[in-house]
């Protein structure tokens, strides 16, 4: 796909509490954002593996953003911190694997901040679109992973 | 990975929902039901409706009706979000005779009609998403909802007007209560007040009616001079240790004659009920209408406890019942519910060091000035300079100390302009003094507030707008010297004034208690950043907090007055009364749990729940969870390294499927 | 017409190969190529990474000797560091080294090199391995064999942590030292792996020496080249394992120089032949003149044969007695035939038993101080050790935190690689010939040729590990395949 | 021995030299080490800030630069002058704050062979030197001849005290490091409410109307609370009140004659130094008479630190970080 | 070894470093038990064999086949396929062959950057920049070496697997324990586990056999083996500061680097039923670290100064994303 007309696939992670509330308020309030996004709802933030990250880049997302209550005012108290020390590190780990670390952002949002994450949706959106397709696998080939493989394996044997 | 090998024996139902237009208006609904039907029936779609509203009875009886005649074991509704329908569709479900957690409510309106317009690409996204549906709908487990008894009796913390109030409706109602207060008699602020707006009324008078009930109430438990040291448990169990700090009085033979204070020859500042502006003895009660009545020896000052010697109130006492070798009580309490009603500390005055309080003799802080006022007070209610006799002639009030101010809080702090009225009406009335008000906005809400102010703008109080600069004793202008000068911008006149006064009054904010953090950590609730405790929501739930079986009022949740505080106390009462005749309360059954074997116990898990809910076995060197302790956050189940927790509702197939669901990994090729 | 034998995989020498034999117009053989198809990549996926988890990463060039990567690692990562580790340190690395190569060299006798021996190189293919060798010299010797193996391994369990793959060694020391009971334990295998070694050699002597048959087989010309050795000795020039100065002597024995790890550079270069993965180290100074012997030919050779002739000695008094009688029999230094690197090997297995009981016996040896922590900012550094398969080089580069920013390694088997193709040529030159009848054993005889070097391919490869089965490709004048000979 | 780097600024040598010979005396007598940063500048006391901010930061810099160079076992550089102290800290603070100007600065001092990574060095006022390293006990045992019956205005001006960019005084309207040192040294020392507003500054050149009313709400205010003189720790507050003292007198009609002198030349006086070593009769308005009332001995006892009214209401104590300063002193 | 109608055994190297077979050898008597109860009929480092008569046996007649190494060629798919088609029981045996193991690294960087770099080191003589050719005309004829595949793979990539065997190499206990098993079954005494299952490990990590005393975790600083002395013998390496791969990394070693000492590098691979090891151990680790500002945890995070090595030293061509980005494009 070039530039242009690369509509990336993301998968944003929310937390009941605030950040999924956020994304309602963002609905009722009618406010847009792009479509590329499509949300996972967990009970917090600290419920965030990075397996699901990672399972989500290496399934053919192009990105993957994560939301929360804001430090300080997590339901269950402290999760959050949890979060964002993960964050930080699953951001290094991927950048050594030759992921920009920007594919991956980490959001709060309280549940009065359906406008916050309506434009932090639109920007993130942006911003990887700005980046290009990450290329591990293909969402609608339906086969993910595999979708990029065959490529590489017709061409398997490289001149060395 | 489990999503992939399918669940051929799964029979599910996908219903997607019209709203309306609400979606339909930007979805074509029709559409996402017939390809779920194609491309996801090979995992186990056997139906998929659209319908003009699902929530509709007639559209929950048709989820009901094909459960029944298609055996659907599995349901996924497409419509709005799960906060507002979850329940409705759970429900049908069960109806039905299907366990209500095999269903799944995705939102395709909150999440995609109403946030896009684009109808091809809202469409591909509410297909995706219903895709993402069924792959988490393939693992769900069917579960039941966790009940729990919960205990009659309730914790109250604090025995200002809140926690009384609060006591007071739930000991009423025949249920039983413990006051914990930290000071040696209840009454809180509103004790030290004189008068309360904006009737005037005494607030003594109407406040130790309610103090003797509270003392005397069958219901009611009373633990002054006592605290909470640990809680533990959860709704309907709280298991509470509270110290009760020894008053080295043996209650059983004080009478309250109060002949030991008069004895005890040790005078001390009283920093707490008298603000620092007068002083108590080393055996006191903070007021004379303190209840309970028994007096505490307040050993860090008692000449016995300094030098060994003294002993005038053991001397005294007619009653033999000061007791120097009372120790300190631990008491174990258990409760259904909790109320937090521990109140506010006013802003130190002495930070916003420009207004010169605690260097500048004639300087007050509004607490000062309500002790100044009442009768009960050291100057016996005579408004006078600190020398003691001396009437000003002139006075300033400023609001907003410490309030609405970068420096301090940002926060208003919503009872001062109305205090800071009511001091101007004092001080006329009892000295016919030239009273300045110096306010930034007037802020007068609420039931015959503005009235209030009305009159006192009647009775001639003088109001300059705007923030005062500083107060200084450096006269340089003839007429200040010896005084104190007032220097302000007067932003209504556009000009720098410097008024000299003799006496000033700071009406200092309101500030959260110096261990609210501290507080919120042992009762496992939230803060907000200063330190105010977070209620679950801000209009709809405001006096129940994010953990279940806490509730809070007054003052602790935020500034407000004492009409709020006594509104909010009830109202905290009522929740709690609520719960407690329900008898038992039924919990998510969104849990995490250990399997044992594939623990290894390394102990990463131990420190990470905030509700203790994980407890070690060294001897087995396993950890394990408390199920009734577990909200069901799933951090935990997160960070094991072993994957040995797992948590219901949210487990990881769950979550992985649905995402292998939204990236449209595992479609029925497209039929040629 | 064309006569086709198929020899597949070639066997019993860890790792792989495949030679290709082109014969001119008569059928002789024209040339001889050994391809080595492997490239690990080790040098490049170890950049990144923490030096001292080197000693970890590049055990995992090789399982047959992985302790000597470790070895070689650790004593590159402590020049990294510049840090000295303790004594005790040096010589618990020591003696775990000396018991994995009397397990080493064990296995190579008895499981891959002995066979063509202890069955004749015309015994029956089913029997020519270590069971069969266990069903000819009788079980009790099997369990004999299996018992220095094991002994061997509980060592380096004791001292590096791990069977296979120590990981105890990091910069600046041990991870942990030993107790008292461990070292008596390490003692009593110790002085019973002497016995066995001694056994072993008596074995040889019975099985091969008194068998004219393959004296004239080692002596034969078949096997002989006269090339450079290389070995690393101690201060006193005595064969040395774990440390010291690496010799180097000429065709005729002439120690023509020694050098110490930092300085490999100025003594030795790798030839680039686009037809292999592998690459061909020369000696420098002498220079790279193809695959030639000579003094001319800066072709050397890395092996226990070459140890011997690049030393003055053994350090022990027994491996010393047969050292001599080693020279004595095969009349003087140094010895250029390839197939006595059988028995010097052997040689090497009683000297490792004897100073594993030397260390064992060190009153130092128990000490709990194994560890100097580094201070130093790490940059640059290099560590040798006596693979037995040839001198190991570690070449690391690293940044101020002590991450890997340049890798380069020399593995034993590699400096074997050019006389490997010059023996396999050698072979082929003097067995095919016009007409002559291939036989299974006159194959095997071509594997002999490099079995005797025991070459292990799995760290030679280091580069980029692969399975390559060897096949033999005779091909004519023509280009056009005369026969594959494929093991089988 | 307290080991410093020492940035003097320019008007030790001139117009502060009474400033500088004290600093001089009293520094060995404490056993402070004052090493002065060698081929110092300008500290970029000018109105340049307000024209472009580069070559001013980069001017302020240098210093910085030079002096890392010459920080040997210690990261303090102490300024006896607020001007200095100021804009040295801000410099080293600014250039954290704004990377972006740090790289500028630092691309400027490149072109020397300079370069300068802010929050290097510790940037303090002598005064707070004074206090906080030395501390008032030690100070206390120097004291030979106590300051007694000596009525002084402790005057600090606008720019110790504010921004005041780490947190090193007791206060921003009302500090009381100076009140406390001069208790210490024996004085009595008036709360001066006037003792952080404006000197004038540069006014003097710019309005000078305006400067004379600055001075006259200082000298006024010193005179209402019968100070027999003023105390400063700046150069620029000493300049402006001494040597425009007659002028404003002029202007206003007035005859005021307050001695405005240098906190560490009265620690020297306490010390047993003698006077003129210690750059006394440098200033305009002769602080003789003044200093005449040491002479005299037989002092009243130093009066508490805050009298407590025995009749009357109580008075709320001090802010603990006060607190423990007039703890010290008082011990 | 004689064909006697006795079930026929193989095991085979890929790309491996002959570790496993050592691991084999090193079960000592037990290697008798093999030679009593099976006929080996295929094993390239013990015995000469037949590739023929591999290829000539008819599909499904090897009872046990143990596959060690990664997928590195195409050769070693051929054989991976072969001995698929041959045997009944085909066991990834080795961390190679389960999940790539440490030559797995070398999906960090294409196989062009791996080769250049192997040619042109310091000692490398190569002036005019010669690379090994797939083909190349010797004066004599056509030579030919294989090509490389781009990235390494797993068996499991290639052909279905019926075990998996983690460690690198397997521990000769858990070796012995698995024929012992396998042979008991054939004498239909045991059960063999359903197809897919691990053998020869434990069902917990590696602290479940670490006998070091342990505390709730907090972690406020990561911290390089050299640089911690003393090393507490006796405390969880992890807690102090050591980042060690014990929680995450499957039991059945017991524990043997821990107890010497060394910190586990993760050689077992992943615990049952986990998708991604350096998943789990970013997340295990990130959630004790004792800090909640940003910068305090980044400073932290410092003391892991190699990500992609410490999560996935041997698993990154078995995890999720297989390779590194620059692999795949």
């Amino acid at each position: 796909m070039s530039h242009e007309t690369f509509e990336p696939t993301i998968i944003g992670f929310t937390c009941n509490w605030c950040s999924y509330r956020a994304a309602d308020l963002a609905g009722t309030s009618r406010l847009k954002y792009p479509p590329n996004i499509r949300l996972i709802r967990l009970m917090c933030s600290g419920r965030l593996d990075p397996t699901f990250v990672i399972k989500a880049l290496a399934s053919g997302a192009d990105g993957v953003l994560i939301t929360g209550c804001h430090p300080g005012e997590c339901h269950y108290l402290e999760q959050n911190y949890k979060a964002l020390r993960r964050y930080l590190l699953l951001r290094r780990t991927l950048a050594a694997l030759g992921i920009e670390p920007q594919r991956i952002k980490l959001v709060w949002a309280s549940a009065a901040e359906g406008a916050k994450f309506a434009t932090e949706a639109t920007a993130f959106v942006e911003e990887i679109r700005a980046l290009g397709p990450l290329g591990w696998g293909k969402s609608t080939n339906g086969k993910g992973l595999e979708g990029i493989l065959e490529p590489s394996q017709k061409g398997e044997e490289v001149a060395a | 990975m489990s999503g992939k090998n399918g669940h051929p024996q799964e029979r599910i139902g996908v219903y997607v929902c019209h709203c309306g237009s609400n979606i339909a208006g930007t979805v074509d609904v029709e559409q996402v039901a017939q390809w779920a039907a194609s491309r996801l029936q090979h995992r186990g779609v056997v139906i998929a409706r659209d319908y003009k509203f699902m929530c509709s009875s007639l559209g929950q009886e048709l989820i009901e009706k094909d459960i029944k005649e298609l055996g659907l074991t599995r349901v996924v509704v497409a419509a709005c979000s799960p906060h507002l329908h979850e329940n409705t569709f759970r429900t049908a479900c069960a109806r039905a005779g299907l366990n209500p957690y095999l269903c799944e409510l995705v939102s395709i309106r909150e999440q995609v009609s109403w946030v896009h317009t684009d109808r091809t690409a809202a469409t591909m996204k509410a297909q995706a998403i219903v895709a993402g549906g069924v792959e988490r709908v393939l693992h769900h487990q069917p579960l039941e909802p966790l009940r729990v008894p919960i205990h009659e009796a309730t914790l109250v913390v604090g025995g200002g007007i809140a926690g009384i109030q609060a006591a007071l409706e739930i000991a009423d109602a025949g249920y039983p209560v413990y006051l914990v207060e930290r000071e040696p008699s209840i009454g809180g602020h509103m004790a030290q007040f004189d008068k309360t707006f904006p009737t005037l009324d005494c607030a003594a008078c109407i406040l130790t009616p309610k103090m003797v009930q509270v003392g005397e109430h069958p219901n009611i438990t009373l633990l002054t001079w006592s605290e909470v040291e640990k809680v533990e448990g959860f709704v309907g169990n709280f298991t509470v240790t509270v110290r009760k700090k020894a008053r080295k009085v043996n209650t059983d033979l004080c009478t309250g004659c109060g002949i030991c204070q008069e004895k005890c020859p040790k005078k001390v500042v009283d920093e707490v009920y008298e603000a620092g502006l007068g002083y108590r003895k080393a055996v006191y009660t903070p007021f004379p209408q303190a209840v309970p009545k028994y007096p505490v020896i307040d050993v860090a000052n008692c000449i016995y406890f300094e030098k060994g010697t003294c002993k005038a109130c053991e001397k005294f006492c007619p009653t033999g019942a000061i007791d120097f070798n009372q120790q300190d009580e631990i008491l174990t309490l258990q409760v259904g519910n909790i109320v937090l009603a521990t109140g506010y500390d006013i802003f130190d005055a002495r930070r916003a060091s420009n207004y010169g309080y605690g260097r500048l003799a004639n300087v007050f802080t509004s607490l000062e000035m309500e002790r100044m006022c009442n009768a009960a007070g050291p100057t016996g209610g005579k408004i006078v300079l600190r020398d003691g006799k001396t009437v000003p002639k002139t006075v300033g009030i400023i609001h907003c100390v410490g309030s609405r101010d970068r420096n301090f809080n940002n926060y208003c702090s919503v009872i001062c302009c109305m205090q800071s009225l009511k001091f101007a009406h004092l001080v006329k009335e009892r000295t016919g003094a030239t009273v300045y008000n110096f306010y930034i906005d007037m802020r007068t809400p609420f039931k015959d507030y503005d009235e209030f102010y009305q009159r006192v703008l009647e009775e001639g109080t003088l109001f300059v707008r705007g923030k005062v600069a500083e107060v200084t004793d450096a006269a340089r202008l003839p007429g200040e010297e010896g005084k104190l000068i007032i220097q302000v911008e007067d932003t209504l006149i556009g000009k720098q004034r410097r008024i000299p006064v003799d006496m000033v009054i700071l009406s200092v904010g309101l500030e959260p208690r110096r261990d609210a953090k501290e507080v919120a950590r042992k009762f496992g609730i939230a803060c907000s950043a200063n330190g105010w405790f977070t209620e679950r929501h801000p209009k709809l739930d405001p006096v129940a907090t994010m953990t279940e079986g806490i509730f809070i009022a007054g003052c602790a949740q935020g500034p407000k007055d004492i009409p709020a505080s006594v509104a909010q106390g009830a109202a905290a009462a009522a929740r709690v009364l609520g719960k407690i005749r329900q008898k038992e309360i039924t919990l998510e059954p969104i849990r995490a749990s250990i399997d044992e074997s594939k623990c290894s116990g390394c102990r990463i898990c131990n420190g990470l729940c905030p509700f203790n809910a994980i407890l070690f076995h060294e001897d087995r060197m396993v950890s394990e969870i408390n199920p009734a302790l577990c909200q069901g956050c799933g951090t935990c189940v997160a960070a094991c390294p072993a994957g040995a927790i797992s948590g219901t509702g949210f487990s990881n197939e769950q979550i992985l499927a649905q995402i292998e669901g939204l990236l449209l990994l595992n479609l029925e090729p497209q039929p040629a | 017409m064309t006569q086709r034998i198929t020899i597949d995989p070639i066997t019993r020498l860890e790792g792989h190969g495949k030679i290709e034999i082109f014969l001119d117009e008569e059928g002789n053989v024209a040339n001889a190529y050994f391809q080595i198809p492997e490239l690990r990549g080790f040098e490049r996926f170890c950049v990144g990474r923490p030096v001292e988890e080197m000693p970890l990463l590049t055990n995992r060039i090789c399982g047959v000797c992985p302790e000597a990567h470790h070895m070689a690692a650790a004593k590159a990562a402590d020049a990294v560091y510049h840090v000295d580790p303790p004594p005790t340190a040096k010589k618990l690395r020591e003696l775990l080294y000396s018991a994995f190569y009397v397990t080493d060299h064990t296995t190579h006798f008895y499981a891959l090199g002995g066979p063509d021996f202890v069955m004749g190189p015309d015994a029956p293919v089913a029997e020519r391995n270590i069971l069969g060798v266990i069903h000819k010299v009788g079980l009790e010797i099997g369990s004999k064999v299996i018992q220095a193996r094991k002994y061997g391994h509980t060592v380096v369990e004791m001292i590096g942590g791990r069977k296979v793959h120590p990981c105890t060694s990091i910069p600046g020391g041990l991870t942990k030292g030993i107790t008292e009971e461990e070292r008596r334990q390490i003692e009593e295998m110790g002085r019973w792996a002497v016995e066995f070694a001694q056994f072993s050699l008596k074995l040889f002597n019975d099985i091969v020496l008194s068998n004219p048959e393959y004296v004239d087989l080692i002596l034969g010309d078949i096997y002989t080249h006269r090339t450079y050795y290389i070995g690393t000795v101690d201060a006193n020039n005595r064969v040395n394992f774990y440390d010291g100065m690496v010799s180097v002597v000429d065709p005729n024995g002439r120690r023509i120089g020694k050098y110490a790890p930092h300085e490999y550079t100025e003594w030795i270069a790798e030839h680039v032949e686009p037809w292999t993965y592998l690459k061909f180290p020369y000696l420098k100074k002498i220079g790279w003149k193809g695959f030639v012997d000579g003094e001319d030919s800066g072709v050397y050779c890395a092996t226990p044969l070459s140890r011997l002739n690049a030393a003055d000695g053994m350090a022990t008094p027994r491996a010393q007695e047969e050292y001599e009688r080693f020279y004595a029999t095969l009349g003087g230094k140094p010895v250029h035939q390839r197939l006595a690197t059988h028995w010097a090997r052997l040689i090497e297995l009683l000297y490792a038993a004897e100073r594993w009981v030397e260390l064992a016996t060190d009153p130092e040896i128990t000490s709990p101080h194994v560890h100097n922590p580094p201070t130093a900012t790490p940059t640059e550094g290099v560590g040798i050790v006596e693979a037995p398969r040839g001198t190991l080089t570690h070449h690391y580069w690293t940044d101020e935190r002590g991450i890997l920013t340049r890798v380069n390694l020399i593995v034993g088997t590699t400096n074997n690689y050019a006389p490997i193709s010059m023996s396999i040529q050698k072979a082929a030159r003097s067995l095919i010939r016009k007409g002559t009848v291939i036989t299974e054993g006159l194959l095997n005889r071509i594997e002999m040729a490099f079995r005797a070097y025991d070459p292990c391919f799995g760290c030679a490869t280091h580069s980029l590990p692969g399975q390559m089965p060897l096949e033999v490709t005779i091909r004519n004048a023509a280009g056009e395949i005369v026969e594959v000979l494929k093991r089988g | 021995m307290n080991k410093y780097l020492y940035y003097p600024g320019c008007s030790m040598e001139t117009s502060a030299r009474a400033y500088g010979l004290s600093i001089a005396k009293v520094a060995s007598h404490l056993g402070i080490d004052l090493e002065e940063i060698d081929d110092w500048n300008c500290c970029g006391a000018t109105e340049y800030f307000s024209i472009n901010p580069i070559p001013a930061y980069s001017l302020i810099a240098r210093n910085l630069a030079l002096a890392t160079h010459q920080a040997n076992g210690t990261r303090t550089v102490v300024a006896p002058c607020s001007a200095c102290y100021l804009n040295l800290a801000k410099a080293d603070y600014y250039m954290a704050e704004r990377p972006a100007l740090g790289e500028k600065v630092n691309e400027a001092l490149a072109a020397g062979g300079l370069s300068y990574a802010p929050g290097t060095l510790i940037i303090r006022h002598l005064l707070d030197v004074i206090i906080h390293d030395i501390g008032l006990a030690r100070i206390k045992q120097f004291v030979v001849r106590p300051l007694y019956g000596l009525r002084v205005a402790p005057y600090l001006g606008c720019m110790v005290p504010r921004p005041d960019y780490y947190h090193r005084w007791s206060d921003h309207e009302h500090p009381i490091e100076l009140d406390v040192l001069l208790k210490a040294l024996g004085a009595e020392v008036i709360d001066f409410p006037l003792k952080t507003a404006c000197c004038g500054g540069h006014m003097p050149h710019i309005g000078p109307e305006t400067a004379f009313e600055l001075l006259r709400r200082l000298i006024s205010g010193a005179v209402q609370y019968q100070a027999d003189l003023m105390v400063t720790v700046c150069p620029m507050c000493q300049l402006n009140l001494d040597a425009y003292q007659g002028e404003m007198n002029r202007y206003f009609g007035t005859n005021y004659r307050m001695p405005i002198v240098f906190f560490t030349q009265l620690m020297g006086l306490a010390f047993g130094i003698e006077a003129k070593e210690l750059g006394f009769g440098l200033e305009l308005v002769s602080a003789a008479k003044a200093l005449e009332k040491i002479g005299v001995e037989a002092p009243p006892a130093a009066p508490p630190a805050r009298p407590r009214k025995a009749e009357g209401l109580p008075m709320p104590k001090p802010l603990p970080k006060k607190r423990a300063l007039e703890e010290e002193v008082d011990s | 070894m004689t064909s006697n109608g006795k079930p026929k055994f193989a095991m085979y190297w890929a790309a491996s470093c002959g570790g496993c077979e050592i691991a084999v050898l090193n079960i000592h008597e037990k290697i008798l038990d093999v030679d009593a109860n099976f006929e080996v009929v295929f094993w390239p480092v013990a015995m000469d064999a037949k590739y023929k008569d591999v290829e000539a046996m008819p599909d499904g007649s090897i009872l046990l086949t143990l596959f060690n190494g990664g997928i590195r060629n195409s050769e070693n798919e051929e054989m991976a396929h072969l001995l698929r088609r041959k045997s009944q029981i085909l066991v990834a045996f080795g961390s190679c062959a389960c999940e790539g193991c440490i030559p797995g690294l070398a999906n960090l960087s294409p196989v062009q950057e791996i080769i250049t770099t192997a040619f042109h080191t310091v000692s490398t003589d190569n002036p005019d920049g010669l690379l090994p050719q797939p083909e190349w005309s010797a004066p004599e004829g056509e030579l030919h070496i294989p090509r490389l595949l781009p990235r390494l793979k797993t068996l499991a990539e290639v052909v279905e697997v019926d075990y998996y065997m983690p460690g690198c190499p397997p521990e000769s206990h858990q070796i012995a324990a698995v024929i012992d098993l396998v042979i008991a079954a054939l004498q239909g005494k045991a059960e063999l586990p359903p197809k897919g299952s691990v053998i020869g490990a434990g069902n917990s990590t590696v602290c479940d056999e670490c006998p070091r005393a342990r505390n709730v975790k907090t972690i406020t600083a990561f911290r390089r083996i050299q640089d911690v002395a003393p090393l507490d013998p006796t405390l969880c390496l992890l807690e102090q500061g050591i980042p060690c791969n014990g929680p995450a990394t499957r039991s059945g070693c017991n524990a043997r680097c821990p107890r010497a000492g060394a910190q586990c590098i993760g050689c077992y691979g992943p615990a049952e039923g986990v998708l991604d090891y350096g998943a789990r151990l970013i997340s295990a680790f990130a959630s004790v670290i004792e800090a909640r500002e940003p910068e305090e945890i980044e400073r932290i995070l410092d003391g892991i100064p190699d990500p992609a090595g410490q999560f996935y030293r041997f698993n990154l061509a078995g995890s999720l994303l297989k390779a590194a980005r620059t692999v795949w494009k």
